[in-house]
């Protein structure tokens, strides 16, 4: 299979994305795109806003200027207001003046088929594996509240319960399912956290660093099983990740950001002789 | 009647009970800067504040007693800390909330107990009770002095935290507990400072307030207590001075709105204006704002 | 135990509560104690219930259940005074400008409604605030409530700020049970339901819940209204209970009391609440009465310290007992079933015979 | 596991609580009870804490007194010894009803009080339903009594003392306008300043009508609306709680128009606040000290005896008209009890309605309401030099 982009192909599209938190510029104007199918990689060295850009995408910040797009659609779109408005520094700042401003909450992101992992692990604590993946399926209910609590909805929740025991087959974790999700060892919370957002049959997988803090041995498991879910899943993978070997191994392509700018982009190959991209990472602190 | 004479008391009462909740405010606001605690035991503790003095007028002379309520009120506020929230450090926000409440429970239902459930006369405290008579309008001498001492008070305090080594403990505890825990700063006895000084200006704040108003009761502590928080809230809490300004803004509010006559609503009033400032600028007037980190 | 099993022991169970509840009615004297503990306890389990949904499994922490209380108990008490009796209720305001009385049941729910709607319309600018913020805001919002009822203006509908009385009241200890447990039992079925689990999702972690899809504004203000839907009721129930009513009963005091009622219990533990509210309520109303009587003797010992007011500093002593060292509360957020019973007994059982062992071994 | 046993052992304890609980409450009469006579409850329904915890307590110890000085009773020819079940209903509406239940689970055959009027209507169905009759000894707002065929009451009421109030206003100091401060969520304060205001604006007065919540002690901004108003009378009827804070606070804001309120000023509490202060304080009541000497000397002897009873009384010996007031309801309840010839409530209940006493208050007897048959009040002034009533007229309603 080969993941070469086509630009009709593309799922999600990042436009001039900026964001100031006050003063300090986090993303600066990064442009990226996503293909079917696809595994991107965003890479670079702490601080460099890469976890910014995945809330922006997920509707957890709004960007403060900039626009991105799911399948075409414009999901996301703001230009600097108010106080922002005099502070504002970066580019493009009147380039979506006066246009819709789209600020969807996560919820509503999610629900457009885009599921995302954290960075720190944010499992459901008091609640075991099985009713983690169950809450997922809690948003393509058909049932209101009257009919959930009288189980009118007995079918639909059936229909819940098997699907997601299911994807605790798929995603092996049989076995836990009636543990505490916060029970489980590290290696295991960070699958159940895939399989939670896998619950809600995304396209698009938005990973926050999923190897961070595993050994070699879990890394290269973690890489087979990105691997495996992104064909029997059909998903498009958009991923922050410091460990090299995974990313160099399963990216289709990598972005790289430097304080909150894009370096370079192209393939595994291309992005590891990029002298700016080796500059940027010697300058900074190094992983591995 | 002149206008002057005849809205003046209002502004007077006003600013002198506004002084008294800051006394109160400063309590609140340092305790949730360093534990995030709401303190609900705090205005039971100016209560017993009151009663020691009640109780301790009547065998010794004022000049041993107040100083002797000062000491035991602190002393109160210490006990309490280390006993019902010390322990309690590493559990959920909500248990130490609840423990609070426990203690403003204890604290009112010992009062009960001690006075028999009777308001208790509180003793003319010389000088400061004499009534003096400013532009036409007479009043306590308390009323003037009370907002003077505050910001003399809020003064030395700020200073104190400013300038001094366990003050700068205590803004370094405020900004982050846990950091400064490894940077070695014994959060212990900040803490306990924290309360100390808190209890300090309640006992203060006492003497001021029932000098004014001179029944002491079992429950008298909740309402100045309750408001006093509002004004912490209200000012943004963890800002000393925002506290202040609260205390006095709400303190001038409520007898404005009893000046003209809406008296059913004085209490709530207060209530309003803090959802309305919530709702505006959730974290209060001087407040910094928190980001969840994702 | 299987799922049938279980349902069966569990209506058994409620059954069996229910015809002793009866059968203790008609044998004990009317008058007893029992029956004012078993009252009120049932209505503040529903109410502590409520409120356990709200702060136990939702997560949010308003202390405005006494506010939605004193909607609940108006609504009802101002629907249901029979006209023949309105004009010595509101003697004041020439009889009220309500002339005609609705049947109870539908009072109950109509109090539970306005207390909804008030939620609802507070609910939009409130709930974004977080943790403290919501509980002052809401504190606030009670106080706000009370104050609005004791407004002379208002006085046609509510009295002012005097009683509203002579409107019906128990004639049975069954109805505040019936009523409370079914309301209960709805609250249980929610919790249990996809709404529940989102509820728990958001408690456990906003954020995570978000990304799942979960709408937080929207389940937010649906848990807020749940919850005061449910004080409403109670609050209607706590008038029937106490047979007349006034804005002033209503204060902050009683939120508190109703929250260590539920930490008590077990945050996030209905049956916690249940259990916890009915020992609340019997030993500040009843068992620790004997406290207040300074003429106590255990045979002929005078016991020191005993007189008005004791019984309150003794009973506040065991709360801050209980909140410090056990605080996972009577529950924690287990629930109270046959099968953990049995589990227990068996393990109590098998520990002790294991011990037995030990026992013979050493000997 | 640990936390399960645990569960078990307070449940445990929590049930050995409720058969101590029990027992206690079985045994707990103390050696009183122990030599064979008969025993009558008499239930005592009052405040003991909260706002009107001082009047309360100083009702109860003139039924205490009496008590002890009658301790006995020929019920059907038996000798019973009289015992007092007292309960704190904490003036609270909402704390009333439990306490009043405890009343009843005791099987006490008649109750008394309560001192202030809203406790009173909130545990009245309480008594009700029990069937036991109660006695209402100062709650004067008439719907204590109202449509009830088991509350009685042997005070005057509130129509009948606001305009005792409003006509001594308008003759003794020509006001022609009033300023009624009245406490939210009280129905004796706001019944009777009700009932001031349609007698005064009968007499072509003019009011300004303001009122506080429940735990406000700032009294300087009411004082200075009254004066900014204009008011030739401040017109508190209040609990003596907030009335010793509102004579502290005009004293110290130089009020100079009287001061009137209505049963519930009648106390030391009072006169302690007011002694050496510049303010004029105008009250109505039941009982004038020094009505009956005999009584007056025996009760300040009684309160003087015991420390209890002293610091009961406000740390005096001053004799209130609610403990005079006590004092007659304890006897006007052996009187019924004699009269019923058996402790049992319906009966006693009955015998009420015939019941006449002549007590330390004077005549007293039931109309078809259950209310006693009153047409004076004793119009007080406190003296703020001895701390002492200065008697000023007996009023009726012409």
């Amino acid at each position: 299979m080969s993941h070469e982009k086509k630009e009709t192909d593309t799922v999600l599209k990042l436009e001039n994305l900026t964001m100031q938190f006050g003063g300090v510029i986090a993303v600066d104007n990064v442009s990226l795109e996503v293909g079917k199918g696809e595994i991107l990689s965003l890479i670079g060295p702490n601080g460099a806003g890469k976890t910014t850009a995945f809330n922006m995408v997920t509707g957890v910040y709004a960007p403060t200027n900039g626009a991105i797009y799911y399948k075409g659609e414009k999901i996301v779109q703001n230009t600097p207001q108010g106080r922002m408005k005099k502070l504002y520094q970066g580019e493009n700042a009147d380039l979506y003046a006066g246009k819709r401003v789209i600020a969807p909450t996560p919820d509503k992101i999610t629900k457009l088929g885009i599921a995302r992992t954290f960075q720190n692990i944010r499992l459901f604590k008091s609640q075991t594996v099985f009713e983690n993946i169950l809450i997922a399926k809690h948003m393509r209910r058909t049932s209101n509240l009257f009919t959930a609590t009288f189980r009118l909805n007995a079918k639909e929740e059936a229909q819940m319960r098997q699907e997601s025991e299911e994807l605790l087959r798929i995603m092996e974790l049989e076995d836990v399912r009636d543990e505490l999700a916060t029970s489980l060892p590290y290696g295991k919370q960070r699958h159940l956290e895939i399989a939670r957002a896998l619950a809600t049959k995304p396209e698009l997988l938005l990973l926050d660093e999923p190897a961070a803090g595993m050994n070699p041995q879990e890394t290269l498991e973690l890489t087979q099983f990105i691997g495996r879910i992104r064909g029997e899943f059909g998903l498009t993978i958009f991923m922050i990740e410091h460990h090299m070997d995974l990313v160099m191994e399963i990216s289709d392509r990598i972005h790289v950001l430097d304080f909150g700018k894009s370096i370079a982009e192209g393939k595994p190959d291309e992005v590891r002789n990029d002298p700016r991209v080796i500059e940027a990472y010697l300058g900074g602190a190094q992983d591995e | 009647m002149d206008f002057v004479t005849r809205n003046l008391p209002y502004l007077m009462a006003g600013i002198s009970v506004g002084g008294q909740y800051a006394l109160i405010a400063i309590g609140y606001t340092m305790v949730y800067g360093i534990l995030r605690l709401i303190n609900f035991a705090h205005g039971d503790i100016f209560m017993a504040a009151g009663l020691i003095l009640v109780y301790s007028a009547t065998v010794m002379p004022m000049y041993i007693a107040i100083p002797l309520m000062i000491i035991l009120t602190v002393l109160i506020g210490f006990i309490v800390e280390r006993v019902a929230y010390k322990p309690l450090r590493s559990a959920p926000r909500m248990s130490i909330m609840i423990s609070a409440i426990g203690v403003s429970y204890l604290l009112q239902n010992l009062a009960l107990y001690v006075t028999g459930g009777l308001s208790q006369q509180y003793p003319a405290i010389p000088w400061i009770s004499d009534t003096v008579t400013i532009f036409g309008s007479t009043t306590k001498r308390v009323t003037v002095i009370t907002p003077v001492l505050t910001l003399v008070l809020v003064v030395l305090l700020v200073l104190l935290i400013k300038y001094t080594k366990i003050g700068m403990a205590m803004r370094a505890a405020s900004r982050d507990f846990e950091t400064s825990q490894l940077m070695g700063i014994k959060i212990n006895s900040v803490v306990s400072m924290t309360f100390i000084i808190g209890t300090f200006l309640a006992a203060i704040g006492s003497a001021l307030f029932f000098t004014n108003y001179t029944g002491v009761t079992p429950t008298v502590g909740a309402m100045p207590g309750l408001k006093a928080f509002v004004a912490a809230v209200f000012g943004g809490i963890g800002s000393i001075p925002g506290a202040v300004i609260g205390a006095f803004i709400i303190g001038i509010c409520e007898n404005i709105i009893k000046g003209v006559g809406l008296t059913t609503f004085s209490d709530a009033f207060t209530f309003a204006l803090l959802i309305i400032i919530l709702i505006i600028k959730p974290t209060g007037l001087f407040g910094e704002k928190e980001a969840d980190k994702v | 135990m299987n799922k049938k099993n279980k349902l069966i022991w569990n209506v058994s169970l409620i059954v069996a509560l229910l015809v002793l509840l009866f059968v203790l009615e008609q044998v004990m004297p009317s008058g007893s104690m029992l029956f004012t503990v078993l009252k009120k306890g049932a209505i503040y389990a529903l109410v502590a219930v409520s409120m356990n949904l709200l702060n136990g499994f939702t997560g949010l922490f308003s202390l405005g259940q006494a506010g939605f209380m004193l909607l609940g108990a108006y609504t009802y008490a101002i629907l249901t005074i029979p006209p023949e009796s309105r004009a010595s209720v509101y003697q004041y305001y020439d009889g009220g400008i309500i002339q005609f009385a609705i049947p109870v049941p539908l009072a109950l729910i109509a109090g539970g409604l306005i207390a909804a709607g008030f939620a609802f319309l507070i609910g939009l600018p409130v709930l974004r605030l977080k943790s403290d913020y919501l509980a002052i805001a809401t504190l606030g919002f009670a106080e706000i409530i009370r104050a609005v009822f004791q407004w002379d203006k208002l006085g046609p509908l509510t009295n002012g700020s005097n009683l509203l009385r002579s409107f019906p009241t128990f004639q049975s200890v069954l109805y505040p049970f019936i009523v409370s447990g079914i309301c209960i039992a709805l609250i249980v079925m929610l919790i249990n339901s996809t709404y529940g689990r989102a509820f728990k999702a958001i408690r456990d972690d906003e954020i995570a819940a978000e990304a799942m899809g979960i709408n937080l504004a929207h389940h937010k203000r649906l848990a807020f209204v749940i919850s005061s839907f449910f004080a409403g009721v109670s609050g209607g129930l706590l008038a029937m209970y106490q047979t007349t009513i006034q804005a002033s009963m209503f204060k902050s005091a009683m939120t508190y009391e109703i929250l260590l009622i539920v930490v008590i219990g077990g945050i996030g533990s209905v049956t916690g609440s249940c259990i916890s509210s009915f020992l609340f309520i019997a030993c500040s109303e009843w068992w620790l009465r004997f406290l207040d009587n300074e003429n106590f003797y255990i045979g002929s010992f005078h016991v020191p310290l005993l007189r008005a007011g004791f019984r309150k500093v003794v009973f506040a002593v065991v709360i801050m007992a209980m909140v410090l060292f056990y605080r996972q509360g009577i529950m924690g957020t287990k629930e109270f079933s046959v099968e953990a019973l049995q589990n227990l007994f068996r393990k109590i059982f098998l520990r002790k015979s294991v011990k037995k062992a030990g026992d013979t071994h050493e000997s | 596991m640990k936390k399960k046993v645990m569960a078990l052992v307070t449940t445990v304890v929590m049930v050995g609580t409720v058969l101590t609980g029990c027992g206690g409450n079985g045994g707990a009469a103390g050696p009183a009870a122990d030599n064979g006579a008969k025993v009558v409850k008499i239930g005592v329904y009052e405040p003991a804490s909260g706002d009107n915890g001082a009047g309360g307590k100083q009702e109860t110890l003139g039924m205490q007194y009496a008590n002890s000085k009658t301790p006995t009773v020929q019920i059907g020819g038996e000798e019973y010894q009289v015992e007092l079940e007292i309960v704190d209903n904490e003036s609270s509406n909402d704390k009333g009803p439990s306490a009043a239940a405890s009343l009843v689970s005791s099987k006490v055959s008649v109750v008394l009080g309560s001192y202030g009027s809203g406790v009173s209507i909130a545990a009245s169905d309480v008594f009700k339903d029990a069937g036991i009759p109660a006695i209402g000894v100062t709650c004067t707002n008439p719907q204590v009594t109202e449509g009830n065929t088991h509350y009685f009451r042997i005070c005057f009421l509130d129509p009948f003392q606001g305009t005792v109030l409003a006509n001594f206003a308008n003759e003794n100091f020509s006001a022609k306008k009033a300023y009624i401060l009245t406490k939210l969520g009280d129905d004796y304060s706001t019944g009777l300043g009700h009932y001031f205001k349609e007698a005064f604006t009968g007499l072509g007065g003019e009011v300004v009508e303001e009122t506080f919540q429940e735990g406000n002690s700032d009294f300087i901004s009411y004082i200075t609306s009254a004066k900014n108003a204009g008011a030739d009378v401040f017109f508190a009827p209040v609990s003596t709680e907030a009335a010793a804070l509102i004579i502290e606070q005009s004293a110290a804001q130089g009020l100079t128009i009287p001061l009137m309120a209505g049963d519930t000023w009648d106390s030391n509490v009072i006169l302690n606040a007011a002694k050496g202060k510049d303010v004029q304080i105008y009250v109505t009541t039941f009982y004038q000290e020094g009505g009956n000497a005999d009584f007056d000397n025996g009760i300040k002897e009684w309160i003087n005896a015991d420390n209890t009873a002293k610091a009961n009384n406000g740390g005096d010996d001053t004799v209130a008209a609610v403990t005079a007031m006590g004092y007659d309801a304890y006897y006007v309840a052996l009187e019924a009890l004699k009269a019923a010839g058996s402790t049992d409530p319906a009966a006693v209940n009955e015998a009420l309605w015939k019941v006449s006493y002549n007590g330390v208050s004077g005549e007293i007897a039931f109309n078809e309401t259950g209310d006693a048959l009153r047409d004076v009040a004793y119009v007080k002034c406190a003296n703020t030099q001895t701390g002492a009533w200065d008697f000023v007229a007996v009023q009726g309603v012409k």
